[in-house]
C-alpha cells in the first residue's frame, strides 16, 4: 500500500479478513486479472452440449469481465454436516442391501453388522442434517410437501422411508442380539414376521437414497456441481456408497462371511474410479479446476489413493479367504500360507504405506503392520497354531482397507462439496462456461434463446 | 423545468444532491430537451446528462462572459425582448469608467475605504429625473455598447485559456443555448453553491441573468434560473430570516450612522419618490412588521417603535462573528440545527472560537460534533486543547424533527408547504417553537418590573399566543400573524389577503409582507393538498407560494410588448383584451388590469406608474438590469477576477483578485500566497468541495443512519489518475491532503471523471473531496476528518458567503499524522510557503495611478466619505440609499438619488431564485459607522472595526496606523508571471 | 400450522388442488394468507415534507398509536409525484433512529463528561445566562454616537432546518433581545 | 401430473383458483438510472432489513454495498467506462441487435435450444409458448433512421438497480423442499418467513445468486453494538437465519400499492406493473435507443425463452450482462433435473445389480 511513515497509525490489515479483492486494472470493469478464459490444458474437452455427445468445435477466446471480481451465484450456506450426511447416506443405503444380500445368503454376523451400521449412519446422517439447517426446530415443515422438482424433497421422503425399514429391521437385530431379554411377549412373533418385508422395504430405498444425494448437488446453479450433476455424478455417489457400505462390512464382520462385501467394495471402486474421470472428462475445464485446486483438489487425490489402497487390500483379503478355505489343513497349506503371508506383508506394507498419508489411519495401519510382520516370523516356529494366525491376519487386513476404503468415499464427498464452494467464490467459473455454451450455440445457429435480447 | 428545451445546470450537481427535483430534468430529456453539464467533475448528473464540459473552478464569469460576448457580437439576443425589457437603451453617466480603462477597476474606487461610490454607474437622466435612451442600441454611454465593450475581450481563446474548456465544447454550449431561444424555446439554467461560494459568487449569478435577459428566458416557462437551495427551508430562512442583515421580507436591519430615523430608514427601504416598483411602499411593509412586533406600544408618534430595533454597523456574519468569539466578545450562542464544527469553513476556528464561549446551547437530534468538541473534537486529539481547560458549559437540549411539530417549509421554488404533526416529540424532545415561546415567556417575567429603557422593547413584545390541544404554542397562529391582520377598524383582526393591503398609518400589522395572503380569509392556504391528477402542471391549488401564489415570477415577461404571448408553446400570461385583465396558467406577476400599452412619463411614483412593458415589477424602473447601477458592492457589471488562492495569473485585467472580497487576515485563517508570489507551489492542486445523495450537508442527519452510513461509509478525495501517479496515490488507499489551514486524511478514489486541465500552459489538477465527515459525534456510524478543516473564510462582498469551491493544496500518499505532530506538520508547510496574515490577501494589484485614476472618476464635487449602499434586499431592489447632509446636487450626475439594483434581476419559470436574488438572502455592506470624513478601511481586519475581531483596533504597538504589503514585492502579478513563463522558455531554447 | 388440522396438510391439498407440484396456492400458510401492509394497519395517514433538502417532497407518515411507522412519498404532490430520494426514504430511521438523544445533556465548566439535567432548569439557566450575556455586551451607542441599542453578547447560528414559525420567534425574539448576531445556513 | 403450459401472461404453475390478477414484474431502465440508491434504502426502510458490511469502502467506484443478498433485496451497480469499453459495448450491441428475429420454429422441438432431455416431468414446462405477442416479433426496420451514433463520448458512468428476477422458472421455488417458497397470484416468487427452515438449497439454486441465508446484520448502532448499553438480541432482526430476498412487496401488492422501490425511484428507471407491458414498454425503450445510434442497449430477461422462461424483472442494460455482474447465458437447473434423475436411476439399479452380483459371486456360505 501507500508508503508514509505515519502508516503505522492503520489498524493492522485483517488477516484475511478484508474481503479478497480482484484489483482489475484502473476503476473499469475489473477485466482480465481473472486470467482470460483460454481452455484449460489438456484441451479433451468434449461432450459440452446440452443434451448430446458431439465433438465440441474450439470456442475462440471469450475477454473475460466481471463487476469488479465479485461472485455471481452464491454456495449454500452447508459445511461440514452436509458433507457428513452425503457420506452416511451412501454407507446406509449401500449397507442394507448387504444387510438383506446375508440374511438371503444367511451370513449372520455380516447382516448384524450391516443393518446396525445402516441404522448407526442413517441416525447419524438425519442428526447432521437437523443440526445445519437454519431454523433446527422447524425440521419437520420438510415433511409439508411432496415436490418432484426438489431433489431434497424427495430425499426426506426417501430418507424417511428408508429410515422405518432400516429401524425395523434394526430393532429385530438389537432384539436377536440382546437374546431377546426385552420383554416383548407376542409382538416379538410380529416383529420377526416383519423382518424380511422391512428389509426389502429399506432395501427398496436404500439405493435412491444413495443416488439422490448427487441429483441434489447437480440440480443446482453452482457450476461445478451443475456441471458434474450432467455428467454422471450419480455413478460417482453410488459407486462411493458401495464401497463405503463393502467397505464398512468387511471391517464389521469376519472375514469369511464378508465375501461379498469385498466384491462390492471391488466393484464400488472400480466405478468410482472410472465414472469420476467420465465425469471430469464431460465437464468444462473451467469447471473442473476447482476439483483440482485447493484444498478440495487436496481431498479428492487423498480420497483416491485411499480408495485404490483399500481396493488392493480387499482384493488381497478375497484371494487369500478363497486360498484359505480351499486349502483348510493340507500340507501344501504352508507354502500357499507363506506365499498369502508374503502377498499380505507386501499388501499390509503398501496398504500401510499408502494409507499413511491418510491421517485418520495411520495409527491402525502402524499396529497392523507390525502384527502382520511379527505375526510372519514366529509362523514358521509354531506350525499348529498357523490357521489361527492366518485368519488374524486376513481379518486386520480386511479391517484396514475397509476403514480405508469408507474413508475413501468420504474423502469424495467432503472433496466435492468444497469443490462446489469454491467454484461459486470466483466469477469466472460461472461466466466462462456459460459464455462458451451460448457462443456454441450461437455458432449452431441457435439465436433465439439468449437471455440477453437485441430487440 | 420540464417544458424547458435546453437545461444548461452550472454550479450545481442536481442528480446528487437535488435527485427527486432532477426528475423534471428527466422529463425535459424525455421530451427532446439537451443537458449540459458544466463542472469540474464528472459526476451522476454528468452521467445522464448530454454533455460534459469541464471548467476549472472558479472561471465561470469568463464562460458566460465570453457566451454574453458572442450572444452580442453574432446578434443571437432576442431583440424585441432587450430592447422592451430591460435596460439595454439607457445611457449611464459620463463619469463611468469600465474595468477595460482601469485594467481591472471601475470608477468610483475609493482605496480608502476599499469599496466604490456608485454615483458614477447611474443613468443620465434628464432633469426630470426621466431616464435618457438611445432607441438604437449605438450610442457608446448606452448599457448595450458598455455592455458589449465590457465583455469584448472573453473569447473562445480566452475562454479555453481560462476555463480549459475547449473551442469545441464552447461552440456546442453557444449554439444549444441560443438555438434554444427566442420566441419558441426557452432554456434554463440551475445553479447552486458550486456558483455561490466564491469570492465572486453574486456576480457568478449576475452574469447568468444578464445572458438570460439577452436570450430572452427571463419570466417565461421553462426559462430562467433556478436556484436549488440546500435545506429544507433554507428560502424560507431568508424570507423570515434568522439572518444578521435582514428583517422578515426583505427589510434591512437598520445600520447606524445610516438609518437613524424611520423615515432615513424608509427612504433606504423604498420611496415612491424613488421607485416605481413595489419597494414603492416600504413604509407600509415596515409600519406593519413593527405594528406586528411590538403591538400598541408601536403607534404614530414613537415612529412605531423603530428605536426598539438594535442597529447592526458592519458586517456580523457567522465568520465575523467567530472572530468576535475568539476575542471573548460573545457569551453566548445558540444552535439551532446546524452543526459549524464540521458544516462551517476552517471547522478547526469554529471550535476554537466555541471553546472561548461562556455558555453553549445545541438543539439538534443527536450529539453532533458541534456538541461534542470539548470531549472527543479533533483539537483534543492534537492537545491544542484540553477538556479541563475548557470552561464553557454546555446545554443539550433533543429537538423535536419534521414529524413531531406542525409548521412550514419554504422550498427552493418559493412554496411554502404546511406539515401536519404526526407524534408526539420523544422524551424531553421539543420544538424550538416551543422552547422560544417558553425562553421568552421566562425573558420577560424576569424582566417584568425593570424600568431599564433597554428593556422596554422584550416587555412591549406581543408574545402571547394560543395553545393548541397538546399544550404548545400554536403554529397556524404564528402563521396568521406572519400573514398579517388589520388593526382597529371594523375589521380588526381579520387576516389580510394581499400585500397592497398594508398601510402605513398602523391600521395594519404583518410579519412578512411577502408571505402576506398565505393566511388570507383565515384559510391556511399552506396546508392546501390538491392531488396532482386534479390541476395542471403549474398546481397552484397545491399550498402557496410567495408572493401571492405566483409560481413564476415576473411571468408579465412571458408575453410580448403588446401583450400577446410570445408563442403558442411558450404561452403563460397574456393580456385578455375583452376582459381587460391579465390571464393565465399562473397568478400573473403584474398589476392585474394595467394595460400593456399604458405608459407614464413619471420616472417614479410606485407601482401606480408603472408602465405596461415593465414586467421587472420589484425593480425601481421596472426594467431587467443588464447594467445595475446600484445593488451590486463590487462593480456593475461581473467581471471575472481570479478566486482567492489561485495559482494563475488573472488572464484579463492586472486586478487579480476581487479586490472588494471580504479577507480575515488572521493567524488561524492564513491564505496560499496568489498567483506568481514565492509559496505559491507548495499548494499547487485545487480542493473543491461537493456533497453526496447519500448523505446530508455536515452528516448530522445522516451519519446517525445506518442506511445511509453503509451506502459511502468513510470519507473519500476524487483523484484524476495523472494526478495519482504524479503524487504516487493508490486506488482505494489513504491520502493526506494539506491547505494552509489544516490536515486531513481520507481514501482515495482513482477516477477519469476528475479531468486535469490545461490553464495559462500549466496543468490544472483538481481534487474533489465530500465534506459529510466529522469526528467525535457520539452513536455516529461513521466519522472521518471533515473537509472544511481545510478550507479558509475569504468572502463575497454582497452576502458574505465563504469560499468553499476553491481552495489551494496539496496531497501525499499515507494517513494523516496523529495527535501535535499533526499541528507541526500543517506549520511545516505554512513555513515552507512563508504565509503571513498578508500572504494571498493584497487587495488591489493595479498600479497606484490606475487606482487614483479610478478614484478621481468618481463624481468629482463629491468629498470622501463613503457612501456605501444601504443594505440591500434580494427581491432584485436595493433600497436607494440617500447622501446624508453632504449630497451634492451639482454633479450633474442627476442620479442623485441611488437606484436599486436587482442582484439578480430576473426570476426563472418554475423557479423562485429570481425573487431572493443574490444568492440565498443577500446582505448588505457597512462599513464602520464614522465620520465620513475619517479615512479608515473598512476592510481590513486591523481597521479597528471591533466587529472584525481586530486584536489591536487597527493601531500597530506604536500607534501608528497598520502599513500593508511592503513595496519591493512585485505589484503586479500578471508580470511576474509572464516574465516567470518567459525565462523558463528561455532555458528551454538554451538546454 | 396454528390449528393443525390434518386436512390442511399441504400434501393433501396438493393433490387435492391442481397445485400437484406444491408451487402455488398450496402451500400458502395461514401467515401469508392473511398479510397485510403497516400502510393499511395503520390508525391515521399525515401529509408531511421532507426535512432533508429544498425540493420539498410530499411525504406521507404513516401513525400507529402514537409511533411512525412508515414514511413513503406522497403521490399527490405536483413535485415529488410520490418519489423520495434515499435521504427522504431513509426519514422513517431518521425519527426512530435508537441513538437519537431525548434527554437534556449538561456539561459543568471543565467537566469531563454529560450530566443529565431535566428541561425546565435547562431553560430557566438559559434564561439568566442569557439576560447576563445580554447585559454584559450591552451597547448603547457607537463612537461616533449613533444609537445601536444592541448587545453582542448573545449569537444564533442555525434556521434552514427549522420551520418559518420558529424562525420568525427566534429573529422577534433575539431582536427584541437586542441580539444582532443571528444567522443560518444560508451564509455557508 | 401435466406439465404446466407457459403463456408470457400468466405462470400456470402456480395453480392459483380465482384470481385475477395477472403477471406484475419490473422494467429497470439503467439509462435513465442516477444512482441515487433511492431503491436500496426504501426496500430496507419498507422491509425493516438489518444494515450488513463492516462499513469500509469496497473500492468499486461509487458501490459500498457489493450485492445482493439476505439483508440487501436490491443493488445499485456503479461501473466507470473508458472510450475502448464504450465502443466494445456498442460493437456486442450491434452484434446482438443483426442476430435479429428469432425464426419461428416450432417450439417443441426438442433438440434447438436449452430445451430439457425427457419431458412428463412437471418441472419441464414444454414452451409452445406464444411468440406472437404485438410488437415483440415484428423486425425493426432501421433504414429510414439515422443510426449512425452520437460521436462516443470519452467517458461514461454505467448505474444500474439489480434486484430479484422472479423468474417464470425459479430455480429457487423449485428446489425448496418446505414449500417456503410459492408462486404468488402475482406470479412473482415469495419466500414465507414463518416456513422457511433456512435449509439453504434455494440458496444454491438461484443462478444470479440473489437469495441467501440471513445469518448476520445488525441494526444497533456502534456505540450500543458494543452491548454495553443494551445487549445485541438477534430477534430485533426479523427472519433471522431464514432465507431472505425481494419479495416485490407481496404484501403491498395485496393491497394493491407499488412496490416502495419504484414508488420512490426519482427518475422511475424502476418501472413497475403488468409484466406484458413491461416488457411492452421494454422493447420500445430499445428500439428507439437503437434509433438514436445507441445500440449499445439491449435488454436482459425479455426472452421467454432463455434459460430461466424470462424473468419478472426485465432489465435494459448498455453492455454486457457480466459487466454488472450478472451471468451471460443462466440456466435453472430444473431443466437438467429429468435427465440427472434418469442417471441418478440408472446408477441405483447399477448398484443393485453390483450388490446382487457380489452376493451370487460368493455362492459358499
Amino acid at each position: 500500500m501507500s508508503s508514509s511513515v505515519y502508516d503505522s497509525y492503520r489498524p493492522p490489515e485483517p488477516e484475511g479478513g478484508r474481503k479478497k479483492r480482484r484489483r482489475g486494472g484502473r476503476g473499469g470493469s475489473g477485466s482480465g486479472s481473472g486470467g482470460s478464459g483460454g481452455q484449460g490444458s489438456g484441451g479433451g474437452w468434449q461432450n459440452r452440449g446440452a443434451d448430446g455427445g458431439r465433438e465440441m468445435p474450439m470456442v475462440e477466446d471469450v475477454e473475460f469481465t466481471s463487476y469488479y471480481g465479485r461472485p455471481i451465484v452464491k454456495p449454500p450456506p452447508w459445511g461440514h454436516e452436509i458433507s457428513l450426511y452425503l457420506f452416511l447416506g451412501g454407507l446406509a443405503g449401500g449397507s442394507t442391501l448387504l444387510g438383506l444380500g446375508a440374511q438371503l445368503s444367511d451370513r449372520p454376523g455380516m447382516r448384524t453388522a450391516t443393518r446396525l451400521t445402516a441404522i448407526g449412519a442413517t441416525a447419524l446422517g438425519g442428526a447432521a442434517l437437523v443440526k445445519d439447517l437454519g431454523r433446527p426446530e422447524r425440521f419437520i415443515n420438510m415433511m409439508r410437501v411432496v415436490k418432484v422438482s426438489s431433489p431434497m424433497s424427495l430425499g426426506t421422503w426417501i430418507l424417511s422411508g428408508f429410515g422405518v425399514g432400516a429401524g425395523v429391521t434394526s430393532v429385530i437385530e438389537v432384539d436377536r442380539l440382546t437374546k431377546e431379554i426385552l420383554p416383548l411377549g407376542p409382538l416379538r412373533k410380529v416383529l420377526h414376521a416383519l423382518e424380511l418385508p422391512a428389509a426389502l422395504e429399506s432395501a427398496l430405498f436404500a439405493t435412491p437414497l444413495a443416488a439422490y444425494t448427487a441429483v441434489l448437488l447437480g440440480d443446482t446453479a453452482v457450476p461445478t456441481w451443475n456441471a458434474a450433476g450432467r455428467n454422471g455424478l450419480p455413478f460417482v455417489f453410488v459407486s462411493s456408497a458401495s464401497l463405503a457400505a463393502g467397505g464398512a462390512a468387511m471391517a464389521l464382520s469376519p472375514v469369511r462371511e464378508a465375501e461379498p462385501a469385498r466384491l462390492l467394495a471391488l466393484m464400488g471402486s472400480a466405478g468410482d474410479l472410472y465414472a469420476m474421470s467420465r465425469m471430469k472428462k464431460g465437464m468444462h475445464p473451467v469447471e473442473v479446476e476447482p476439483m483440482e485446486e485447493g484444498e478440495p483438489g487436496h481431498k479428492l487425490h487423498r480420497a483416491e489413493k485411499l480408495l485404490i489402497a483399500g481396493a488392493v487390500g480387499a482384493a488381497v483379503v478375497e484371494v487369500g479367504a478363497r486360498i484359505f478355505a480351499k486349502k483348510l489343513g493340507s500340507r501344501t497349506g504352508d507354502t500357499a500360507l507363506r506365499g498369502i503371508k508374503g502377498v499380505a506383508k507386501t499388501a499390509a506394507t503398501g496398504v500401510a504405506g499408502l494409507t499413511a498419508s491418510g491421517v485418520a489411519q495411520a495409527v491402525a495401519k502402524g499396529v497392523a503392520g507390525r502384527a502382520v510382520a511379527s505375526g510372519a516370523a514366529t509362523v514358521a516356529a509354531n506350525k499348529a497354531g498357523r490357521s489361527w494366525k492366518v485368519r488374524a491376519l486376513l481379518r486386520t487386513l480386511s479391517v484396514v482397507s475397509g476403514t480405508a476404503l469408507a474413508a475413501a468415499s468420504a474423502y469424495t464427498r467432503f472433496g466435492m462439496l468444497e469443490a462446489g464452494i469454491d467454484s461459486t467464490k470466483d466469477p469466472r467459473y460461472v461466466i466462462e462456461p456459460q459464455r462458451a455454451r451460448l457462443e456454441e450455440r450461437r455458432a449452431q445457429g441457435i439465436t433465439d434463446d439468449s437471455i440477453t435480447t437485441g430487440w | 423545468m420540464a417544458n424547458a428545451d435546453c437545461i444548461v445546470i452550472q454550479g450545481s450537481n442536481m442528480a446528487e444532491c437535488h435527485p427527486v427535483g432532477f426528475q423534471w430534468v428527466t422529463e425535459a430529456k424525455a421530451r427532446g430537451a439537451r443537458i449540459i453539464h458544466v463542472d469540474p467533475r464528472f459526476t451522476r448528473t454528468t452521467a445522464v446528462a448530454d454533455k460534459h464540459v469541464p471548467i476549472r473552478a472558479g472561471s465561470d464569469i469568463v464562460l458566460l462572459g465570453a457566451l454574453i460576448n458572442r450572444v452580442l457580437t453574432d446578434g443571437l439576443y432576442f431583440e424585441e425582448y432587450v430592447r422592451s425589457y430591460t435596460n439595454a437603451t439607457n445611457l449611464i453617466s459620463d463619469n463611468y469608467l469600465d474595468p477595460e480603462d482601469l485594467d481591472g477597476l471601475f470608477s468610483g474606487y475609493d482605496p480608502a475605504t476599499n469599496s466604490y461610490d456608485n454615483s458614477t454607474w447611474s443613468y443620465q437622466t434628464d432633469e426630470a429625473g426621466v431616464a435618457l435612451r438611445d432607441p438604437n442600441l449605438t450610442d457608446p454611454r448606452s448599457v448595450f455598447q458598455i455592455l458589449k465593450r465590457h465583455y469584448s475581450r472573453y473569447t473562445a481563446e480566452m475562454v479555453a485559456e481560462s476555463c480549459g474548456i475547449s473551442e469545441s465544447d464552447f461552440e456546442y454550449l453557444l449554439e444549444s443555448i441560443t438555438t434554444n431561444s427566442g420566441r419558441e424555446r426557452t432554456t434554463c439554467f440551475a445553479y447552486a453553491v458550486g456558483w455561490t461560494q466564491h469570492s465572486l459568487g453574486a456576480q457568478f449569478i449576475r452574469t447568468a441573468s444578464i445572458l438570460q435577459l439577452l436570450l430572452g428566458n427571463m419570466g417565461r416557462p421553462g426559462g430562467g434560473i433556478m436556484a436549488l437551495r440546500g435545506h429544507a427551508t433554507i428560502q424560507g430562512s431568508t424570507d423570515i430570516p434568522t439572518l444578521f442583515n435582514l428583517l422578515p421580507g426583505y427589510l434591512p436591519m437598520p445600520s447606524a450612522g445610516v438609518h437613524d430615523t424611520f423615515d432615513d430608514y424608509v427612504a433606504a427601504v423604498g420611496t415612491p419618490e424613488t421607485h416605481k416598483g413595489y419597494w414603492a411602499n416600504g413604509r407600509s411593509y415596515a409600519t406593519s412588521l413593527l405594528k406586528a412586533w411590538w403591538g400598541d406600544a408601536a403607534t404614530q408618534e414613537n415612529d412605531f417603535a423603530f428605536d426598539y430595533l438594535p442597529r447592526i454597523n458592519g458586517a456580523h456574519g457567522t465568520y465575523q462573528t467567530q472572530v468576535r468569539m475568539l476575542n471573548d466578545g460573545v457569551d453566548g450562542y445558540f444552535l439551532l440545527g446546524q452543526n459549524p464544527a464540521v458544516g462551517s469553513a476552517n471547522g478547526r476556528m469554529q471550535r476554537m472560537a466555541m471553546s472561548h464561549l461562556k455558555w453553549l446551547v445545541v438543539r439538534d437530534f443527536s450529539l453532533i460534533e458541534s456538541a461534542t468538541w470539548w470531549k472527543d473534537g479533533p483539537e483534543i486529539e492534537t492537545g491544542e486543547l484540553r477538556t479541563e481547560d475548557i470552561d464553557t458549559e454546555v446545554f443539550f437540549m433533543p429537538a423535536a424533527n419534521h414529524t413531531e411539530k406542525a409548521g412550514t417549509f419554504t422550498q427552493t421554488q418559493r412554496l411554502v408547504q404546511w406539515r401536519h404533526k404526526a407524534v408526539n416529540p420523544p422524551g424531553e424532545a421539543q420544538s424550538e417553537l416551543e422552547f422560544f415561546y417558553e425562553l421568552g415567556k421566562r425573558i420577560r417575567a424576569k424582566l417584568a418590573d425593570s424600568d431599564d429603557p433597554r428593556d422596554r422593547p422584550l416587555l412591549d413584545l406581543t408574545w402571547d399566543y394560543p395553545l393548541d390541544e397538546d399544550g404548545e404554542v400554536d403554529p397556524e397562529a404564528v402563521l396568521a400573524e406572519v400573514n398579517g391582520y388589520y388593526v382597529g377598524g371594523e375589521k380588526d383582526g381579520q387576516p389580510l389577503d394581499v400585500y397592497t393591503q398594508m398601510r402605513d398609518d398602523g391600521t395594519t400589522a404583518g410579519g412578512c409582507w411577502i408571505y402576506t395572503g398565505i393566511y388570507s380569509g383565515g384559510v391556511n392556504m399552506a396546508a392546501r393538498r390538491k392531488p396532482r391528477t386534479e390541476q395542471d402542471e403549474i398546481a397552484s391549488e397545491w399550498a402557496w407560494a410567495w408572493p401571492a401564489n405566483r409560481r413564476i415570477l415576473y411571468n408579465r415577461a412571458s408575453a410580448d410588448p403588446e401583450g400577446k404571448p410570445w408563442s403558442e408553446r411558450k404561452k403563460l400570461v397574456w393580456w385578455d383584451t375583452d376582459k381587460a385583465r391579465w390571464v393565465g396558467a399562473d397568478e400573473p406577476d403584474f398589476p392585474v388590469e394595467l394595460n400593456p400599452e399604458a405608459h407614464s412619463d413619471v420616472p417614479f411614483g410606485g407601482p401606480s406608474q408603472l408602465d405596461g412593458d415593465d414586467p421587472f415589477i420589484m425593480q425601481a424602473d421596472g426594467k431587467g438590469w443588464l447594467f445595475a447601477p446600484g445593488g451590486m458592492v463590487d462593480g456593475p457589471l461581473p467581471t471575472h477576477y481570479e478566486p482567492q488562492e489561485s495559482t494563475i495569473g488573472n488572464p484579463l485585467y492586472t486586478q487579480q483578485n476581487n479586490p472588494l472580497r471580504k479577507i480575515m487576515r488572521r493567524e488561524d485563517n492564513l491564505s496560499a500566497p496568489g498567483a506568481g508570489f514565492p509559496g505559491s507551489e507548495v499548494y499547487p492542486y485545487v480542493f473543491t468541495t461537493y456533497r453526496l445523495t447519500e448523505h446530508h450537508t455536515a452528516g448530522g442527519m445522516s451519519r446517525w443512519l445506518s442506511y445511509l452510513s453503509e451506502l459511502q461509509p468513510e470519507m473519500f478525495c476524487e483523484v484524476s489518475p495523472e494526478l495519482a501517479e504524479e503524487v504516487g496515490l493508490e486506488p482505494y488507499g489513504w491520502a493526506t491532503l494539506v491547505s494552509p489551514r489544516a490536515a486531513i486524511e481520507a481514501r482515495v478514489l482513482i477516477t477519469e471523471r476528475m479531468t486535469p486541465l490545461k490553464i495559462g500552459g500549466k496543468w490544472v489538477h483538481q481534487i474533489g473531496l465530500p465534506y459529510h465527515w466529522g469526528v467525535g459525534g457520539k452513536g455516529a456510524w461513521v466519522d472521518g476528518d471533515s473537509a472544511n478543516d481545510l478550507l479558509g473564510v475569504t468572502m463575497d462582498p454582497n452576502v458574505f458567503i465563504q469560499n468553499g469551491k476553491y481552495v489551494a493544496g496539496t496531497a501525499l500518499p499515507g494517513r494523516r499524522p496523529r495527535g501535535p505532530e499533526l499541528v507541526d506538520f500543517v506549520e511545516k508547510y505554512q513555513r515552507e510557503a512563508g504565509l503571513t496574515p498578508e500572504s494571498g490577501n493584497e487587495l488591489v494589484t493595479v498600479p497606484p495611478e490606475v487606482v487614483d485614476r479610478a478614484a478621481e472618476a468618481s463624481s468629482p464635487a463629491h468629498t470622501g466619505g463613503h457612501n456605501e449602499r444601504g443594505g440591500d434586499s434580494a427581491v432584485g431592489v436595493t433600497p436607494g440609499r440617500t447622501y446624508g447632509a453632504d449630497e451634492s446636487e451639482d454633479s450633474g450626475t442627476a442620479s442623485a438619488k441611488g437606484y436599486s439594483a436587482p442582484t439578480d434581476s430576473g426570476d426563472s419559470a418554475g423557479s423562485g431564485a429570481g425573487a431572493s436574488g443574490a444568492p440565498e438572502g443577500a446582505g448588505d455592506r457597512e462599513s464602520g459607522g464614522e465620520q465620513p470624513n475619517k479615512r479608515v478601511d473598512a476592510n481590513y481586519a486591523v481597521d479597528g472595526d471591533p466587529t472584525d475581531g481586530d486584536p489591536h483596533f487597527g493601531y500597530d504597538a506604536e500607534g501608528n496606523p497598520y502599513t500593508p504589503v511592503d513595496p519591493e514585492q512585485p505589484a503586479n502579478a500578471w508580470e511576474y508571471e509572464k516574465n516567470a513563463r518567459r525565462r523558463a522558455e528561455q532555458e528551454e531554447e538554451e538546454n | 400450522m396454528a390449528r393443525f388440522s390434518f386436512l390442511e396438510w399441504p400434501v393433501l391439498r396438493q393433490f387435492r388442488s391442481s397445485d400437484s407440484t406444491g408451487r402455488g396456492e398450496s402451500v400458502v400458510s395461514e401467515h401469508t394468507r392473511n398479510i397485510v401492509p403497516r400502510t393499511t394497519t395503520s390508525d391515521k395517514v399525515v401529509q408531511s415534507v421532507c426535512p432533508y433538502c429544498a425540493v420539498g417532497c410530499g411525504q406521507r407518515i404513516f401513525v400507529k398509536d402514537d409511533k411512525v411507522v412508515g414514511i413513503e412519498g406522497d403521490p399527490d404532490s405536483p413535485i415529488s409525484r410520490g418519489r423520495l430520494c434515499p435521504k427522504g426514504a431513509a426519514s422513517e430511521q431518521l425519527v426512530n433512529n435508537p441513538s437519537r438523544q431525548t434527554e437534556v445533556l449538561y456539561r459543568a465548566p471543565k467537566a469531563k463528561d454529560w450530566q443529565k439535567l431535566d428541561l425546565n432548569t435547562a431553560i430557566d439557566m438559559v434564561a439568566d445566562r442569557f439576560l447576563e450575556a445580554r447585559r454584559n455586551h450591552w451597547e448603547d451607542f457607537d463612537d461616533q454616537g449613533h444609537p445601536l441599542r444592541r448587545t453582542m453578547g448573545i449569537a444564533s447560528l442555525g434556521g434552514a432546518t427549522i420551520d418559518n414559525e420558529e424562525n420568525y420567534f427566534a429573529k422577534k425574539l433575539f431582536t427584541a433581545a437586542g441580539a444582532i448576531q443571528i444567522e443560518n445556513q444560508a451564509r455557508i | 401430473m401435466s406439465a404446466p403450459t407457459l403463456d408470457s401472461g400468466t405462470v400456470a404453475d402456480g395453480h392459483w383458483h380465482e384470481t385475477t390478477q395477472n403477471r406484475k414484474g419490473f422494467f429497470t431502465d439503467t439509462s435513465i438510472c442516477i444512482g441515487c440508491k433511492a431503491c436500496e434504502v426504501a426496500c430496507k426502510e419498507w422491509n425493516h432489513n438489518p444494515q450488513d458490511g463492516n462499513f469500509e469502502i469496497l473500492g468499486m467506484s461509487y458501490d459500498n454495498t457489493g450485492e445482493l443478498g439476505a439483508n440487501t433485496w436490491r443493488h445499485v451497480a456503479f461501473v466507470e467506462q473508458g472510450k475502448e469499453q464504450i465502443e466494445a459495448a456498442r460493437e456486442s450491441g450491434r452484434k446482438l441487435v443483426n442476430l435479429g428475429m428469432p425464426s419461428i420454429r416450432p417450439r417443441t422441438d426438442e433438440t434447438s435450444g436449452p430445451q430439457p432431455v425427457g419431458g412428463g416431468l412437471p418441472s419441464s414446462p414444454q414452451l409452445d409458448v406464444d411468440l406472437l405477442a404485438p410488437g415483440a416479433l415484428d423486425p425493426v426496420d432501421f433504414d429510414g433512421v439515422d443510426t449512425t451514433p452520437p460521436d462516443t463520448a470519452d467517458f461514461r458512468w454505467l448505474m444500474s438497480s439489480d434486484v430479484c428476477k422472479h423468474c417464470t422458472h425459479a430455480g429457487c421455488l423449485d428446489v425448496c423442499p418446505t414449500g417456503a417458497l410459492f408462486r404468488t397470484e402475482f406470479d412473482t416468487v415469495v419466500v414465507q418467513a414463518d416456513v422457511c427452515n433456512g435449509c439453504g438449497t434455494c440458496v444454491a439454486g438461484c443462478p444470479f445468486g440473489v437469495i441467501e441465508r440471513r445469518d448476520d446484520g445488525t441494526i444497533r448502532p456502534p456505540t450500543d453494538r458494543s452491548g454495553e448499553e443494551y445487549p445485541l438480541d438477534t430477534e430485533d432482526i426479523p427472519n433471522m437465519h431464514t432465507a431472505n430476498k425481494c419479495t416485490l412487496c407481496y404484501d403491498r401488492l395485496v393491497e394493491g400499492q407499488t412496490p416502495a422501490c419504484a414508488q420512490t425511484c426519482p427518475t422511475t428507471s424502476i418501472k413497475f406493473g403488468d409484466r406484458e407491458d413491461m416488457v411492452a414498454q421494454a422493447h420500445e425503450r430499445v428500439a428507439d435507443l437503437h434509433a438514436k445510434g445507441l445500440t449499445e442497449a439491449r435488454l436482459y430477461g425479455a426472452n421467454p425463452n432463455d434459460g430461466v422462461g424470462g424473468t419478472g424483472s426485465v432489465f435494459l442494460l448498455l453492455d454486457e450482462p457480466e459487466v454488472y455482474g450478472l451471468p451471460p447465458d443462466p440456466r435453472v437447473a430444473t431443466k437438467d433435473l429429468p435427465a440427472m434423475f434418469a442417471t441418478a436411476g440408472i446408477a441405483a439399479l447399477g448398484m443393485i445389480a453390483a450388490a446382487g452380483l457380489s452376493f451370487l459371486g460368493s455362492k459358499r456360505s
